[in-house]
């Protein structure tokens, strides 16, 4: 049964115009462009004014008055776009860029260098046959795809030894071939749920 | 030979077929199950084990771009939860996350189908920005740094939250999202910093990059995009939207590959002419 | 010196006070980490306002001084959907079903659409452009089918076999390119993060 | 507890502080010339394409993305300028005519500089139009690459470098291009979209060949240093692997417990 809700008539055109500049760029799907723009800033503006007033606001009225100088700092980003104080909006993505790299560092260090190594160092022997092939392969598809990004050590790409970086990129070719049918999946599935919106929800041509 | 001609056919029809094909199994559905593969296992296992009462750390960390896909898996391992009797703690890292909630909760109905109550049984923070800053913060002192849910009701007045302080009280930390930043982040801090059970789930495109963490141990979990969704459904024995989506997939990708052949067949039979 | 130094000092300190919570959790570092954890969502929380801002400047501009008048319609149509979000957003509140309602009808649909749409492109590259015409092309091709193949849930009804390649072929050729790449990535992220804290890559700061 | 260190955290407090160590003292070389990084083969693909651009009388595209500075990807969009000035020096010397659309309105001047500068020194700057050879289309993603879609359905390039950050719009212009004949050499650091330049390109700068390409191209000394130590951590990340394997398989696992010390 077809959709009474003017909201799912309104999605439905939307989900079609922003279809329509696969088959050509028109002018239906610019306007489709610009709402999208325009909705999604006005969301990430209500976001920051309801995490300022929940994570802020509420610390001072409990009585921290130390949560001011967020609340400054925060005001200082905006001298961005000053002209001659433009530097006080240095303070707060100092702190930001600051936080955000200690709190990536600290752990990549662990979970992206170490335990990557020691999951490659372990024994190359599983318990069956095909599990120590599969082992190894893994084994020297680690090693060589890391030669690969050997770029100041001439060494490894000479001779006998550039067959390591040759490997290497064979395999990160055949890896990025595996990503790529994932991608596919990936772009289809996420239309097929349009599909299902268009042909359930607003046309109901398909049982709920 | 008029072989390259097969690679002849023109844009718009190649593409008119695909949305034939997406059409004809969601009014036919050709019902074939996906088979259960090993990551989908452990995420389910992770939380399966957990006993009523324990606590489950979900995170919202995707919008409408991962919503047909994303969507359905949340309602899958919500309704798992609830199903467990579990406490579950929500909140969003990414910026829609806070008006998925909703739209997820519908579909759920913890309140009619597994009388879950808000405030005891579940409860929805909101969206936190700042993404890692966030993740740290929650983990680290959840009362200081959430001190209000989602509609501004001071945290203190949900009587779950009273023995939900941080994350020694969480047991399992499951998120789904499309941002790496986001998926990176949880290993960051809630396996390497708090060493939590962490079970992730993306878009199927992310998985070859994040595959690494899933291996070493780093992940429990992985949720591979619809696939892992679809095999979710499954498990728990609930058919919903993952299932409808991978059943579209027969057809179009089948299609896809009969091109990738169409494709290449001209282009030899093509060279094959220039080289004679 | 507050112009540059400061900022860089601020990065250096708000990215150690991490390091060290991880390194060394002592009830000191603990509570003081708390205190910036919480800070830093606050300052995260003002600068959702930039998008919003940028866009007032380029749109304002173009709506000024765009020559073709669509372009001018479009510009104030974005600038008039912004406001009005953040209206029903900041007064009704984000969990209001007023809100809800536009999230439902406009924002959902477009961004849902927008990226799903590449499937059509996807397809029409794979009929006009993915060929086996060298080395590198080949391998990619070679496992981006049999991936593809391997999704299909019907391809592993009829023989289990496409199921299990697809699965042999991510355990075994993505787990090890892709584990080189990782540490690769890991490498090349903490010499950057180390680079950034100790004020050596300042692109962040804004030049001026 | 070691001195306050968690269980399973004092080798990664090691390795971070060797890391700072290794990473400064390598910076220190590189200021002193002590290192050089290998030309990629990259580097060569970029100038056969500038070739074709000219046997064939076409223009040759180089796009960098839309990454802006103050974005957490900078360093791509560096890494691309870089290229950009080693195409235009190229195009200024071979005669080729340059097309380099922007979209970010920080990048833009930078990038006009650059290539101003190539021309200049070629003593070619008369044969320069900025406005039509470096056009700033937009800064929103879908309007960005139909426009380039339409530029290049319209001049049909003989070739197209393409090195920085790029996201969905990847797939477009991969595709486009390709139908439309142009040899293409791209190059990206962000994972997801590599497999559509790996899959169309007619050569792939893998990941971080673009940052090579760029301390190569610029023999910028910290970033020289930096890639040194970068290589330095690798082969110890090969070491320990190799050394690790065989000591596990012949059962003795002293690697692996001192990694997860």
């Amino acid at each position: 049964m077809i959709a009474t809700d003017i909201s799912i008539w309104i999605a439905a055109f939307f989900t079609i115009a922003a279809t329509s500049y696969v088959f050509k760029d028109n002018i239906i799907f610019k306007f489709a462009e610009y709402t999208f723009i325009g909705v999604a800033a006005g969301h990430a503006l209500v976001m920051g004014v309801e995490n300022v007033k929940k994570y802020g606001w509420s610390h001072l009225k409990g009585g921290e008055i130390i949560y001011i100088i967020p609340f400054i700092v925060g005001v200082l980003l905006y001298f961005r776009y000053h002209p001659t104080y433009y530097w006080l909006y240095r303070y707060g993505i100092a702190f930001l860029v600051g936080q955000g790299i200690g709190l990536s560092m600290r752990g990549m260090v662990h979970t992206d260098f170490i335990k990557q190594i020691a999951a490659t160092a372990g024994p190359l022997v599983a318990e069956t046959a095909l599990g120590t092939l599969n082992t190894i392969i893994i084994f020297i598809l680690t090693i060589t795809s890391l030669t690969h990004f050997i770029f100041t050590v001439k060494q490894v790409h000479i001779g006998t030894m550039s067959w390591l970086p040759k490997i290497g990129r064979y395999g990160m070719l055949l890896a990025f071939g595996a990503a790529f049918g994932n991608t596919v999946m990936t772009r289809f599935s996420q239309y097929q749920g349009r599909m299902l919106f268009l042909l359930r929800d607003w046309l109901g041509i398909v049982a709920p | 030979m008029g072989l390259e001609k097969v690679g002849a056919l023109p844009r718009w029809l190649v593409m008119t077929i695909v949305v034939v094909l997406m059409a004809i199994p969601l009014i036919k559905p050709l019902g074939i199950l996906p088979v259960i593969s090993e990551s989908t296992m452990d995420y389910y296992n992770a939380i399966d084990q957990l006993k009523p009462g324990d606590v489950v750390l979900f995170d919202i960390g995707f919008g409408s771009g991962g919503y047909p896909t994303l969507g359905p898996a949340s309602i899958a391992i919500l309704r798992h939860c609830f199903s467990k009797d579990l406490k579950v703690v929500i909140m969003a890292t990414q910026q829609e996350g806070a008006v998925i909630y909703p739209l997820i909760m519908d579909k759920v109905k913890p309140e009619e189908v597994y009388g879950a109550k808000y405030g005891e049984d579940y409860v929805f923070l909101g969206y936190i920005a700042g993404v890692q800053t966030a993740m740290a913060a929650v983990l680290g002192d959840l009362h200081s740094a959430a001190p209000v849910d989602y509609t501004g009701k001071s945290i203190d007045t949900l009587p779950m939250m009273a023995n939900i302080k941080n994350a020694d009280d969480i047991d399992v930390v499951a998120y789904l999202t499309t941002a790496g930043e986001i998926a990176e982040g949880w290993v960051y801090q809630a396996y390497s910093r708090y060493k939590k059970t962490t079970c992730g789930g993306w878009l199927s495109m992310m998985t070859p990059s994040l595959k690494p963490y899933y291996d070493t141990g780093a992940l429990t979990g992985m949720l591979d995009g619809i696939r892992g969704a679809a095999e979710y459904e499954k498990l728990i024995g609930e058919p919903g939207d993952a299932m409808k989506t991978t059943d579209i997939l027969n057809l179009t990708q089948l299609w896809v590959l009969i091109l990738v052949i169409l494709g290449n067949i001209a282009f030899f039979a093509a060279r094959g002419k220039e080289v004679s | 010196m507050y112009k540059r130094e400061i900022p860089l000092l601020i990065t250096f300190l708000s990215g150690m006070v991490a390091v060290l919570e991880y390194y060394f959790p002592t009830d000191a570092t603990k509570n003081a980490f708390t205190v910036l954890k919480n800070w830093g969502i606050v300052i995260a929380a003002f600068a959702l306002g930039f998008g919003a801002v940028n866009l007032f400047i380029v749109y304002g501009r173009r709506f000024r001084k765009a020559p073709n008048p669509v372009d001018r319609v479009f510009s104030i149509w974005l600038l008039v959907l912004l406001v009005i979000t953040a209206l029903v957003g900041v007064s009704l509140s984000s969990a209001s079903d007023q809100y809800q309602w536009i999230y439902n009808s406009i924002y959902l649909p477009l961004g849902a659409t927008m990226y799903a749409s590449l499937c059509f492109y996807m397809t029409a590259g794979a009929y006009k452009v993915l060929r086996a015409k060298t080395l590198d092309s080949t391998l990619l091709l070679i496992t981006a089918f049999l991936v593809i193949l391997g999704n299909t849930p019907l391809s592993a009804a009829i023989w289990k076999g496409f199921f299990s390649w697809r699965m042999w072929i991510f355990d075994v050729i993505v787990s090890g390119a892709y584990r080189g790449i990782r540490i690769g990535v890991g490498i090349g992220s903490i010499v950057l993060g180390i680079r950034t804290l100790l004020g050596m890559e300042t692109g962040y700061l804004g030049r001026r | 507890m070691v001195w306050l260190i968690p269980e399973g955290r004092l080798t990664p407090f090691i390795t971070l502080i060797l890391m700072w160590i290794i990473t400064l003292i390598s910076i220190y070389y590189g200021k002193k010339g002590k290192f050089s990084v290998r030309r990629i083969p990259g580097l060569d693909k970029i100038e056969e394409a500038v070739g074709r651009a000219v046997e064939m009388g076409k223009p040759i595209f180089d796009i960098i993305g839309m990454g802006s500075f103050t974005s957490v990807y900078a360093p791509q969009t560096v890494a691309g300028l870089s290229v950009l000035g080693y195409v235009s020096k190229l195009c200024a010397e071979k005669g080729a005519k340059l097309i380099a659309p922007q979209a970010a309105v920080d990048v833009m001047p930078v990038a006009v500089e650059i290539v101003r500068q190539s021309y200049a020194e070629a003593g070619k700057l008369d044969e320069l139009d900025v406005d039509e050879q470096l056009p700033y289309l937009s800064g929103t993603q879908f309007a960005w690459a139909s426009g380039i879609i339409g530029m290049a359905a319209r001049l049909k390039p003989a070739a197209n470098v393409m090195i920085g950050p790029f996201w969905a719009e990847s797939m477009m212009f991969a595709e486009t291009f390709a139908r439309v004949g142009a040899y293409q050499v791209a190059g990206t650091a962000r994972l997801y979209q590599l497999p559509f330049f790996a899959a169309v390109a007619d050569y792939v700068l893998i990941g971080e060949e673009i940052f090579a390409a760029d301390a190569y191209l610029t023999k910028d000394p910290v970033k020289i240093g930096s890639l040194f130590s970068q290589d330095v951590y690798k082969l110890i990340a090969i070491l320990l692997s190799v050394i690790g394997a065989i000591l596990s398989t012949a059962g003795v696992k002293v690697i692996v417990d001192v990694l997860s010390k």
